[in-house]
């Protein structure tokens, strides 16, 4: 495989721009945890080019991975839960109307 | 096998030891209906075979030890878990120290469970008492047989937990609810030198482990030498720092004198409870702490620290006594002087006396069980009543009851034959040694102690019942227990098997258990040749004191007992404003309320003004750098503002405000872009540098 | 190889565009999907099997699953926006950053030497030497994790069952 | 490689047409009536009919559904189902793939039928059809579960992902027989476990509330006609055969067999019973359907979490127990006693529910 490790990166960078885009510009709460799994995956995705290129003995990468895996998945059950919550209170999901953080 | 190889063996077991009465507790904090027999069948059994294995460790220890006075110690550690290249470990010891003590807890706290089948019987929630008790046990049993520092400091914390639980049983009671806070706040203050100290031992030695017998990773307490020689904090050397704030930890656990204060309070608990706390477990668990981690105290020579330890205990056993004597509560009596016991223990821990401290701790231990639990008897036998002023004539009543006690009482006095003569004596004597003024003040506590027991026996056993007589408008003090029983005043009676027979078993051991004294010293194996200078005058003075206390005792208590409860108790009669001092403690609860609650409010307060003047002034000059920026701008931008005068800056300051309000409008995405925001400009600089 | 990682990178991305991009919520979910499947397609190629595997296995199998139901239980059914904004206040900040951030990225990897290396090959790490680095070096965050999501477990099932609760 | 592949499928399609067929036939006898017995002798010609049948009739799309979804969906139902059989060692000669994570890939694909499921009904703007596609997602995804941890059990104690090394390490013993896992207590256990795991996840009777036809019509696949609705069929079947494939090589000694061996007669012999197992599998599968009746949605899901899922882990536990008893007659002991222990808590546990006797307001 004579792929450059530039192009993995960046394709990552462009995933995670794109994850980024929709978290910050889209109004439904769903969305925009859809782009924060999309930035998650592209930094797992580094890890384990940066893995594949430099460090393919080792399980660190690896390892990291599969945590940071399971914190996605965590997060995203915790994310939607609140976001059902949410819901309850708004009855809308749309991030512009939870303005109770407001100091 | 050979007797290492057997000692080795048996160090694998220590767990053991422990083990059986926290699967008591597993078991019954899962069982799903409750039932009183199964559960306190369970701990019982638990405790005995726990007593078992604790007796066979015992008596391998025995075997071997003893002809050259080397101390037999096998120890098994191993490894908790790993964490990259660090790691923890976990160890057991089997040494004569833990198990002289194993067995004292295992068997004390054996016969306090089948006291206290007898004392909850009527109580609602048996099994999570019994289930709090095993886990009690257990976690003192674990504290005893640790061999790591660490691993003492979970049961540590395991043990004020379960004190904390267990005082607090009746969390109905308002009473009891502070007395566990109480209890778990002032242990935890002492906790953090402990903490301090394990830190501090972690960082100039590596390990936690005490003892490892391998050169190679010597354990903390094999390199004592070494940190003798190293420097700690105000002084000291590190060994004698860490000891230091070990023994903060030992005040807290064990009722020293600044943090005694828990330790009455504590009385709210059940009977049981109070003897397992005074007896077996809790407080113990300090003194132990202190003879376990011994030669750093003695590393270096001349250093206060021993003689800081000797004179808190020895205020610590004066103080509480005094305050025993004016006490009407008969478990409050009994826990002062249980507090003055332990100012004894550690006073002879602190005047370089190992063994002194840890035979007084066991005799103690078996005597003062045998009283909580003859005073549980005699609570239950009386119908919950707690006054000593309502209480009289119960040696008719309770004939068994009032036989043990008796020894307990004299043993507790330390009348010859019984236990506790021989141990104060040999804390006496080695006070002796060390530092005459702390000798003379130990005999005046010891007098004092004779003097409050003969007291409490004869308001409790001699004269008339007095408890009749239904005034419940007089005094409400002592009478936490009448939610359980509306029926005041009926005639005691003497109580049940389950509950005499574990007094009268521990009133054997409160007889016998003196004469140990000195194979106690040899099984140690820390003492050298007896020194039998001074003894003869130790042994008269605490002789003479003890009979003087208990003529004093008789001459104001016993020649004319007191005739209604209402009466004034005669000392007070003679003592007038000192005896009230007395009675209210010293007024220390009060003296905490003004000093250190008064405190820590003023500190709040001081803290309050700080933010009101300092946070809020940098918050009131940033808006007004703010609004000079703005007038800045405003004279470039448009000369009109100027001439607009005050009115427009006031205006300029709200618009900034608006601005900057805009920001924090709590949309969780306009926090997001910023913070991306934030990102890409670190980027940038990245980039560019 | 190139090719397949090119026609992978193209799915991820397109994937990963509309996942975003569209205006259905569901029709954003299956290509998310999409964009995970690429991903694990990317996995498999870098010879991370296990990892390909558990990807689709917790991604597609349990987040998007989530997603949708999320989705059901908070939107009209069809999931559609309907004719209303569905771009939040202020979006373009949000663009903008991105595309800041996009680009300087771009940028950096351009200007390193570290991207023009090509992969070292050699033995790679075993599922056995994992699956043992986890019980023994990792076995403290391994168990961590355990934790959290325990934790995660059981917060999300109080939170979403708020409502249950106070209705008896 | 190629070969494998090519006879895999051609066979598990054959077995998929046939399947239909030998279900129709033993549901038949069960309810006391023949089944399909006029095309051909015996009605061997049904499933080509039936094909054909479906070919040519109308492809109906409601004009409300949403179209591309909808095309989607029963393409992807079949997909991930014929993707399963490719880690499934059919023969000691014949391995489709031998991938080194092998269970792990079955599971991961499996899953993605559910979103099959899923588009299906989302797409077709029915209510039934969403509930029915609701309803499989739930149960999916519950019962993976504890399939997920039956299985972790079987890869515990072989100590490897591959379906090959997990068929492997059952030969031997006597007759090849005395080594399948299902001999094992843990092994029993799991493979009680899995089968009702597999039974559920391609929504099979007992379990399959998804296209309760009394309740919900035809659940996700009610607005599908034609080939898209043969598809899904496909995608079901495939995936029930798939499954028994698997359960066959974790559980029943895979393709190990009296006779079978690594030479060409025992590969031959090792492919004649893996396909005795695999068709013992099939007609369990039937014959459960076929006399089961219907659990009720709250039944199926309380089922998975509260019994299937701490039975499971008491199973990996046993498995644990297994390895380090080293001496074989006490890990029997007590792995049984384990498991039997809790197998009466769980069941206990679960009969606390007291259903009231039924009561017929029309009927009696």
């Amino acid at each position: 495989m004579n792929i450059p490790l530039g192009d993995y990166l960046m394709l990552s960078a462009f995933l995670f721009a794109i994850g980024l885009c929709g978290a910050l510009s889209r109004k439904n709460a769903i969305i925009v945890l859809i782009g924060i799994e999309i930035m998650f995956n592209a930094a797992i995705l580094n890890l384990i080019v940066f893995w594949h290129y430099k460090y393919f003995a080792v399980p660190t990468a690896y390892m990291f991975a599969i945590f940071a895996i399971s914190i996605a998945a965590a997060e995203s059950a915790v994310g939607l839960a609140l976001v059902i919550a949410i819901y309850r209170q708004y009855k809308s999901v749309d991030v512009d109307e939870f303005t109770s953080l407001k100091g | 096998m050979e007797h290492g190889e057997y000692l080795q063996h048996l160090a694998r077991q220590q767990w053991l030891i422990p083990f059986f009465p926290l699967m008591a507790a597993a078991i019954q904090s899962l069982m799903k209906r409750p039932s009183r027999k199964a559960s306190g069948a369970l701990t019982i059994i638990a405790m005995g075979l726990s007593c078992i294995f604790a007796l066979r460790a015992f008596f391998a220890t025995i075997g071997g030890g003893g002809q050259h006075h080397e101390i037999e110690r096998a120890i098994f550690n191993f490894t908790w878990f790993k964490f990259g290249t660090t790691s923890l470990g976990l160890g057991f010891i089997l040494d004569p120290l833990a198990e002289g003590m194993a067995v004292m807890v295992a068997f004390v706290g054996f016969w306090i469970f089948v006291n206290a089948t007898g004392y909850m019987a009527d109580d609602e929630n048996f099994t999570r008492f019994f289930c709090f008790l095993s886990l009690f046990a257990a976690s003192m049993l674990g504290l005893v047989v640790s061999n790591n520092l660490l691993l003492l400091y979970m049961c540590w914390e395991l043990v004020g937990l379960c004190s904390y639980l267990l005082i607090g049983f009746w969390y109905f009671k308002p009473a009891a609810a502070a007395a566990m806070k109480k209890a778990f706040i002032t242990t935890r203050i002492g906790d953090v030198g402990f903490l301090l100290g394990i830190v501090m031992l972690y960082w100039k030695t590596g390990t936690l482990n005490l003892y490892t017998h391998d050169t190679l990773h010597p354990g903390a307490l094999e390199q004592v030498s070494a940190l003798a020689l190293r420097n700690g904090w105000w002084g000291l050397s590190a060994a004698s720092t860490i000891a230091f704030l070990l023994f903060i930890g030992a005040m807290g656990k064990s009722a020293q004198f600044p943090l005694h204060v828990w330790l009455p309070d504590a009385m709210e608990g059940p009977t049981p409870v109070s003897a397992l706390i005074h007896a077996a477990t809790m407080v113990a668990a300090g003194v132990f702490m202190v003879g376990r981690m011994y030669p750093l105290f003695t590393a270096e020579a001349g250093s206060w620290v021993l003689d800081f330890v000797m004179w808190v205990g020895c205020i610590t056993a004066v103080f509480s006594a005094t305050i025993a004597v004016a006490q009407f509560d008969i478990k409050r009596v009994l826990a002062y002087s249980t507090c003055s016991q332990l100012g004894f223990m550690v006073m002879a821990l602190g005047a370089g006396s190992v063994v002194a401290g840890q035979f007084h701790l066991l005799t103690h231990a078996f005597f003062k069980a045998l009283l909580f639990l003859g005073s549980g008897c005699v609570i239950i036998g009386t119908h919950h009543e707690q006054d000593m002023r309502k209480m009289g004539g119960l040696r008719k009543y309770m004939p068994i009851t009032f036989w043990c006690y008796l020894i307990g009482m004299l043993a507790l006095c330390g009348v010859p034959p019984f236990a506790g003569f021989f141990s104060k004596d040999e804390i006496l004597l080695s006070t002796f040694h060390r530092n005459k003024y702390a000798w003379g003040l130990a005999t005046f506590a010891a007098f004092l102690t004779a003097f409050y027991m003969t007291r409490q026996m004869f308001m409790v056993f001699a004269g008339k019942w007095r408890g009749g007589e239904n005034d419940h408008g007089h005094d409400k003090h002592g009478k936490h227990d009448d939610h359980e029983h509306g029926h005041h005043g009926g005639e005691p009676h003497e109580v049940t098997w389950n509950m005499w027979l574990p007094i009268a078993v521990l009133s054997l051991f409160a007889i016998g258990l003196g004469f140990f004294g000195h194979k106690y010293g040899e099984y140690l194996g820390v003492e050298g040749a007896e020194s039998v200078e001074g003894k003869a005058v130790v042994m008269g003075a605490s002789l003479a004191v003890v009979a003087l206390g208990l003529l004093l005792g008789w001459a104001v208590y016993g020649r004319k007992t007191m005739e209604h409860a209402t009466d004034e108790d005669p000392l007070s009669a003679a003592l007038g404003s000192l005896f009230t001092f007395l009675n209210r403690k010293w007024y220390i609860d009060e003296l905490y309320d003004v000093t250190i609650i008064r405190f820590t409010a003023t500190c709040g307060m001081f803290f309050r003004l700080v933010d009101k003047s300092v946070v809020d002034g940098i918050l009131h000059a940033i808006a007004w750098t703010a609004w000079g920026i703005s007038q800045v701008f405003r004279w470039i931008g448009d000369e009109f503002f100027i001439n607009g005068g005050f009115d427009a800056g006031c205006e300029s300051v709200r618009w900034e405000g608006e601005e900057f309000s805009k920001l924090e409008n709590g949309r969780i995405q306009n926090y997001f872009r910023v913070l991306s925001l934030g990102a890409a400009i670190l980027l940038l600089i990245y980039f560019f540098t | 190889m190139e090719t397949i990682f090119w026609i992978l990178s193209a799915i991820t991305v397109l994937g990963a565009l509309f996942a975003i991009m569209l205006r259905n919520l569901v029709h954003c979910v299956l290509s998310l999907i999409l964009f995970f499947l690429g991903i694990a397609g990317h996995y498999f190629l870098l010879r991370a099997d296990f990892l390909g595997a558990v990807q689709i296995l917790i991604y597609v199998g349990a987040v998007a699953v989530l997603m949708l139901f999320a989705i059901m239980l908070t939107r009209h059914v069809t999931g559609d926006e309907g004719p209303r904004e569905v771009l939040g206040g202020k979006w373009w900040a949000g663009m903008g950053t991105a595309i800041i951030i996009a680009g300087l990225l771009w940028a950096i990897i351009r200007k390193d030497q570290l991207a023009q290396i090509l992969p070292a090959g050699g033995a790679q790490t075993s599922m056995v030497e994992i699956g043992k680095a986890m019980v023994t070096d990792w076995v403290v965050p391994f168990e961590a994790m355990a934790v959290l999501l325990t934790a995660a477990l059981i917060g999300a099932v109080v939170i979403a069952l708020e409502e249950v609760i106070r209705r008896r | 490689m190629a070969i494998p592949i090519l006879f895999v499928l051609s066979v598990f399609l054959g077995i998929f047409a046939y399947t239909t067929l030998v279900e129709r036939k033993a549901l038949g006898r069960i309810q006391n009536r023949f089944g399909p017995n006029r095309v051909g002798r015996w009605g061997i010609l049904q499933p080509i009919a039936d094909g054909l049948k479906l070919l040519i009739k109308e492809d109906i799309v409601p004009r409300r559904a949403d179209q591309f979804v909808h095309f989607l969906a029963p393409v992807i139902a079949v997909i991930p189902s014929i993707l399963l059989f490719s880690v499934v060692p059919v023969g000691t000669r014949l391995v489709p793939v031998d991938l080194n994570i092998g269970i792990l890939f079955a599971f991961a694909v499996s899953t993605v039928s559910v979103l099959a499921l899923f588009m299906g009904g989302w797409a077709s703007r029915n209510k039934f059809s969403l509930l029915g596609a609701m309803r499989a997602v739930a149960q999916v995804v519950s019962y993976e579960v504890p399939m997920v941890l039956a299985a972790v059990a079987v890869v515990m104690a072989v100590g490897s992902l591959s379906t090959l090394r997990i068929a492997r390490a059952q030969s031997g013993g006597i007759l090849n027989v005395t080594n399948w896992f299902v001999f094992r207590p843990w092994g029993f256990v799991g493979f009680v476990l899995f089968t009702i795991g597999a039974m559920a996840e391609s929504a099979r009777t007992p379990f399959d509330i998804p296209e309760a036809e009394s309740e919900i019509i035809a659940g996700y696949h009610t607005e599908y006609s034609g080939f898209k609705f043969a598809l899904f069929q496909m995608g079901e079947y495939l995936a029930s055969i798939a499954m028994a494939g698997i359960t066959v090589t974790m559980f029943l000694g895979g393709y190990n067999g009296p006779g079978s061996g690594p030479g060409w007669v025992g590969g031959l012999i090792s492919m004649f019973w893996f396909f005795i197992k695999l068709a013992f599998m099939i007609v369990l599968n039937i014959w459960i359907r076929g006399t089961w009746p219907r659990v009720r949605v709250d039944q199926l899901l309380g089922f998975a979490w509260k019994v299937l899922l701490p039975m499971s882990i008491a199973n990996i536990v046993a498995v644990g127990m297994w390895h380090y008893l080293t001496f074989r007659p006490l890990a029997w002991v007590a792995t049984t006693l384990w498991l039997v222990l809790w197998f009466v808590t769980l069941s206990k546990l679960a009969a606390t529910e007291n259903v009231a006797p039924r009561t017929y307001r029309y009927a009696s």
